[in-house]
């Protein structure tokens, strides 16, 4: 109606912060010309929790799990690149039984992840078969890692100086029986995401970014290599037990969404490789070191490849029992950047499916300081609040 | 079969108001079922729809800001009058239509178009974005599918020699199943009839991820109520005609139940085939193909006759 | 490039049983390591209270009611606890572990959330001491909170 | 590139605008650069198009609060260097193995940056979190909205200093 009377004034959809194609909170203005988007912009910080201030007044123990809980999907990997980067900092060397558990748990969170992502970015294109079928064999992981650590997301399974718990063979059969019957499910998903007409329809061309693009606008993990740029902590700067199980990078050189989706899916064969190399050759040993409450003072970098790219830990020791500063730098952050920048151009129908390209986690993004407003801190009975109902619609 | 009725009863009670209203309910639950069951899901059990309408019906009705209160309220009961009217021309639950005359067939085609239309113009009422984008793809979509369905329903009425419901559905049951003789024009048909639900996979003016509900965001209670009523009882009346025509008539209830059924498993299993169509892959697919096809068919009858 | 990519998929669904879980009518059996309700053994407990310092949502509280007869009572916050087991880890003295078996936690009030553990005569114990301080927040679903 | 090539890269390209010896740990190197000479330092690792920007991480080193009884300490004039009392924003550039870090200090009372953002454009999401969170001025950042700050937060109050002990107190 705004368009017909003021033909100039431009059409803004806003997508989020409550919008079914989000997950999670966040808020997108999609400025639309009829069908197509002609600008997009982004505005974060609805699950800001001051996480980042938040672990300056915990101990060096309890800030890992504070820092755990940053995302609930990729939860491990931010444990281990705060576990890796106060072990350095301490000069403490976690045992390789222990590196290899926490490689092994990393790796099946990240089939979790992708398995995840299949279904959440073929429902925002409207394909929930694939999406109710993705999410059915991803239950087999969930269940594989809560018969292995106890939790079915937070699965805390690091301590400082090493993990919390064993392998055993009765878990390493549980975990090879799962991934076996992972592997052929996953090749079954790669034919159809890259055979069916429709989903092709909706993916082919779509989001196209060339390498160049993707190297300056800095983005990381899958969203990088889709677009055949080869950035992959795992493989430049190896951690924990990574030197000892090497992955292969994998690329794809399309860049577009279709390519996004078969980087994943094929990062899904690269982590059973390893999970199951990891299995036959565990190394034996302690689980785990034990550190002193104090860490020395000095700062420190961790990277860790979470299953969105690289993630980016900055670590600055005081020498007390707390963090002086801990620096989180998630994945999804450099990856925004794509999704403004191909936006533009492309129909609003592909919008949802180009923020759920990058795979994006909003609570990554939004850390950092509760408010606490005493004038509206109040506690309402259901009383009142009926009555306050009937008031304002009187 | 054939019973006459009384006026009354057969508006309030059969084959009008309540069998249809409970009917309506029954093949939405089947279709959600179905769906469900395609996706390796349990799926609600039979009585959810029902529930639904009754939890809708319950609650407020909240009328937003900016829209004009009579069509706001007004729109709903033309699409769930339009439908309902819709049911009387056609053999429903296998029995001949309560109301028959030369060319209902092309009344009972508008009477349904009049669901679209009226979301269209419900969502066109509202100052809502995603109410307008659904409405204006609500109402794209009515013109690319509306031309090939209507073609499509016309072969057999052509074979018949007559626009009646009721005759096409004599002469079908006399003769090869249609969908053998025109299978070209039972696929558009099929389609067109999805495309008319909005059922995925051309359910863009509705996709939840991009528009919310499309024209139906600023809907609560009883508006979304009588829509959703409204749309189940075109679902009903749509597998009727479709199964009347192409699927050998409907002669009685037990066939009318199984050739419906049947249609429903087809239209659910397409439901969950696909990946949502872009609002342009829909008219450029209805444009480019289903309108080719349905003259084709159309052409060829003509000449055979 | 074909279309229905997926129909081998959901034509055999239909002859299968769904794999919806009909949970709370039909449980599966919790694995062994699973994280529910903190467990106390106030026989091992020597009140070191590292388990209340490194944990990191202050879901602890080691209560002494005699030091050198080693008689403690553990408050815990079910609540608060985020299920990561730093204390079981923390504990050198195995006096705390976590059940497998209880991990249906919650609850409509908020007593619920407020366990003690250790011996019965201790926790009657620290109740009457309790009743007898103003000010100072009762004990549990032993004695639920007023407020 | 192996990890020796790479940090004798990093160093030749920052050279020009070191002051005082790069410090290097295994795999990072700390390059201490004066706030003016950031656009160039930066320019000169994209132009060779060594790494990416990983990360701008701010940092608040208070001066530490005095003995009782002792003097407190003079700042010392001249911002350079991870010194206390001073602001510190981290620019860290990864490329495969080595994170390199140009580190500029800034005083509370003048805490102003450039802004990288017209070398790379991306940098601008870090460099509001950046102001928002510290306070330093990124000047001519293109976009200086709320990114991650509710929008009735208080004006100049910044939660990650050091300083800041809760909204109620800092207000």
């Amino acid at each position: 109606m705004d368009t017909q009377q003021e033909p100039r004034k431009t059409f803004v959809v806003p997508i989020g912060p409550q919008h079914p194609a989000l997950k999670e909170p966040g808020h997108f203005e999609i400025t639309v010309d009829g069908e197509i988007v002609t600008a997009a912009t982004v505005r974060l910080g609805y699950v800001h929790r001051g996480i980042e201030k938040g672990v300056e007044q915990q101990n060096w123990t309890q800030a890992m799990y504070m820092l755990e809980r940053i995302c609930g999907i990729c939860s491990h990997v931010h444990a281990t690149a705060y576990a890796l980067g106060v072990e350095a900092l301490a000069g403490v060397q976690a045992p390789p039984r222990a590196q290899a558990i926490r490689v092994l748990v990393a790796e099946l969170e990240r089939v979790h992840s992708h398995l995840l992502w299949l279904g959440v970015a073929a429902h925002e294109g409207g394909f929930d078969t694939l999406f109710m079928y993705s999410w059915r064999d991803r239950e087999m992981i969930m269940d594989v890692l809560e018969g292995l650590t106890g939790n079915r997301v937070n699965y805390s399974c690091n301590v400082l100086g090493g993990v919390k718990f064993d392998v055993d063979d009765t878990h390493a059969d549980a975990i090879r029986r799962a991934i076996d019957f992972l592997e052929p499910r996953t090749h079954h998903y790669l034919k159809v995401v890259t055979t069916d007409e429709t989903l092709i329809g909706r993916t082919r061309n779509v989001g196209t970014m060339t390498s160049l693009e993707a190297e300056t606008l800095g983005t990381v993990g899958p969203t990088a290599r889709a677009s055949g740029v080869p950035r992959d902590i795992r493989v430049d700067a190896p951690y924990a037990a990574y030197p000892d199980f090497p992955v292969k990078t994998i690329t794809a050189t399309a860049g577009d969404l279709e390519a996004k989706f078969v980087v994943r899916i094929q990062e899904l064969f690269e982590s059973y490789r390893v999970i199951r190399e990891i299995l036959d050759k565990l190394p034996a040993g302690d689980l785990a070191v034990r550190m002193k409450p104090r860490i020395p003072p000095g700062e420190t970098v961790s990277r860790v490849e979470a299953p969105r790219g690289e993630l980016f830990y900055f670590l600055k020791s005081a020498g007390g029992l707390n963090p002086d500063r801990v620096k989180v730098r998630t994945p999804s952050l450099c990856n925004w950047g794509s999704v403004l920048a191909t936006a533009p151009g492309h129909k609003l129908a592909d919008v949802p499916m180009l923020i759920a390209g990058i795979d994006p986690c909003f609570s990554c993004n939004d850390r950092l300081v509760t408010v606490r407003r005493r004038s509206t801190a109040e506690t309402w009975t259901w009383a009142k609040l009926r009555q306050y109902g009937i008031e304002y619609y009187r | 079969m054939n019973i006459e009725l009384p006026p009354l009863v057969a508006l309030l009670f059969f084959p009008g108001g309540l069998f249809l209203l409970s009917a309506g309910t029954v093949y939405e639950w089947a279709d959600r079922k179905l769906v469900a069951r395609f996706q390796n899901r349990i799926g609600p059990r039979w009585f959810q729809p029902v529930a639904d309408v009754v939890k809708l019906l319950a609650k407020e009705e909240i009328v937003p800001d900016g829209v004009n209160p009579v069509l706001f309220h007004g729109l709903p009961v033309v699409a769930l009058v339009g439908t309902l009217t819709a049911a009387l021309y056609v053999p429903m639950a296998g029995m001949a239509p309560s109301y028959s005359f030369t060319g209902d067939l092309i009344v009972t085609l508008y009477l349904l178009s009049l669901m679209t239309l009226s979301m269209g113009l419900a969502g066109a009422n509202t100052l809502d974005r995603f109410s307008l984008i659904g409405a204006t793809r609500a109402l794209t979509q009515l013109f690319s599918y509306e031309a090939p369905f209507l073609m499509a329903l016309l072969g057999p009425a052509i074979a018949a020699g007559s626009w009646q419901i009721s005759h096409v559905d004599a002469y079908a049951q006399g003769h090869w199943w249609m969908v053998l003789t025109q299978p070209v024009g039972f696929l558009v048909a099929l389609v067109g009839l999805m495309g008319k639900l909005e059922l995925p996979p051309f359910d863009s003016p509705e996709a939840e991820t991009e528009i919310v509900a499309g024209p139906m965001t600023e809907y609560s209670g009883r508006g979304w109520a009588l829509f959703r009523i409204g749309r189940d009882v075109e679902l009903l009346v749509g597998l009727t005609l479709m199964a009347a025509f192409y699927l050998g008539g409907l002669a009685n209830p037990i066939e009318f139940v199984l050739k419906t059924g049947g249609l429903l498993l087809v239209t659910a299993a397409l439901q969950s085939l696909f990946c949502r169509l872009r609002i342009d892959q829909t008219v450029g697919m209805w444009w480019r193909i289903g309108i080719l096809l349905a003259l084709a068919q159309l052409f060829l009858l003509a000449f055979m006759r | 490039m074909r279309i229905g990519a997926m129909l081998g998929d959901i034509s055999r669904s239909l002859f299968k049983r769904p794999v919806t879980e009909r949970y709370p009518f039909e449980r599966k059996a919790t694995p062994e390591r699973l994280r529910g309700q903190l467990t106390f053994d106030p026989a091992k407990c020597t009140g070191c209270k590292i388990c209340v310092r490194d944990c990191p949502a202050h879901g602890i509280e080691i209560m002494v009611v005699d030091k050198v007869a080693k008689r403690f009572v553990m408050r815990f916050h079910t609540d608060r606890c985020t299920y990561c087991a730093q204390c079981v880890v923390s504990c050198k003295f195995d006096a705390l572990g976590m059940s497998h078996e209880q991990w249906e936690l919650a609850a409509l009030s908020k007593e619920a959330f407020f366990v003690s553990f250790g011996r019965e005569e201790d926790i009657q114990a620290l109740l009457t001491q309790v009743t007898c301080t103003p000010g100072v927040a009762p004990v549990g679903p032993v004695a639920p909170a007023t407020t | 590139m192996d990890l020796e090539q790479t940090v004798v890269a990093a160093e030749t390209l920052l050279k020009p605008f070191a002051v005082g010896a790069p410090s290097r740990e295994a795999s990072r190197l700390d390059v201490v650069i004066r706030r003016a000479d950031l656009p160039a330092a930066v320019k000169a690792l994209v132009d060779a198009r060594w790494g990416y920007l990983a990360a701008i991480t701010g940092l608040d080193h208070p001066w530490p609060k005095p003995k009782p009884g002792a003097k407190p300490a003079e700042p010392p004039a001249e911002p350079v260097g991870p010194v206390e009392d001073r602001l510190e924003a981290l620019y860290q550039f990864v490329n495969g193995a080595l994170v390199a870090t140009l580190r500029v200090s800034v005083t509370y009372h003048d805490a102003r940056v450039p802004s990288i953002c017209s070398i790379i454009p991306s940098a601008t999401l870090y460099e509001r979190e950046l102001y928002e969170m510290f306070g330093i001025i990124v000047e001519g950042t293109p976009d200086t909205g709320r990114l991650l700050l509710p929008d009735d937060w208080p004006d100049n109050t910044y939660p990650l200093r050091k300083s800041f002990k809760g909204l109620n107190s800092a207000v």
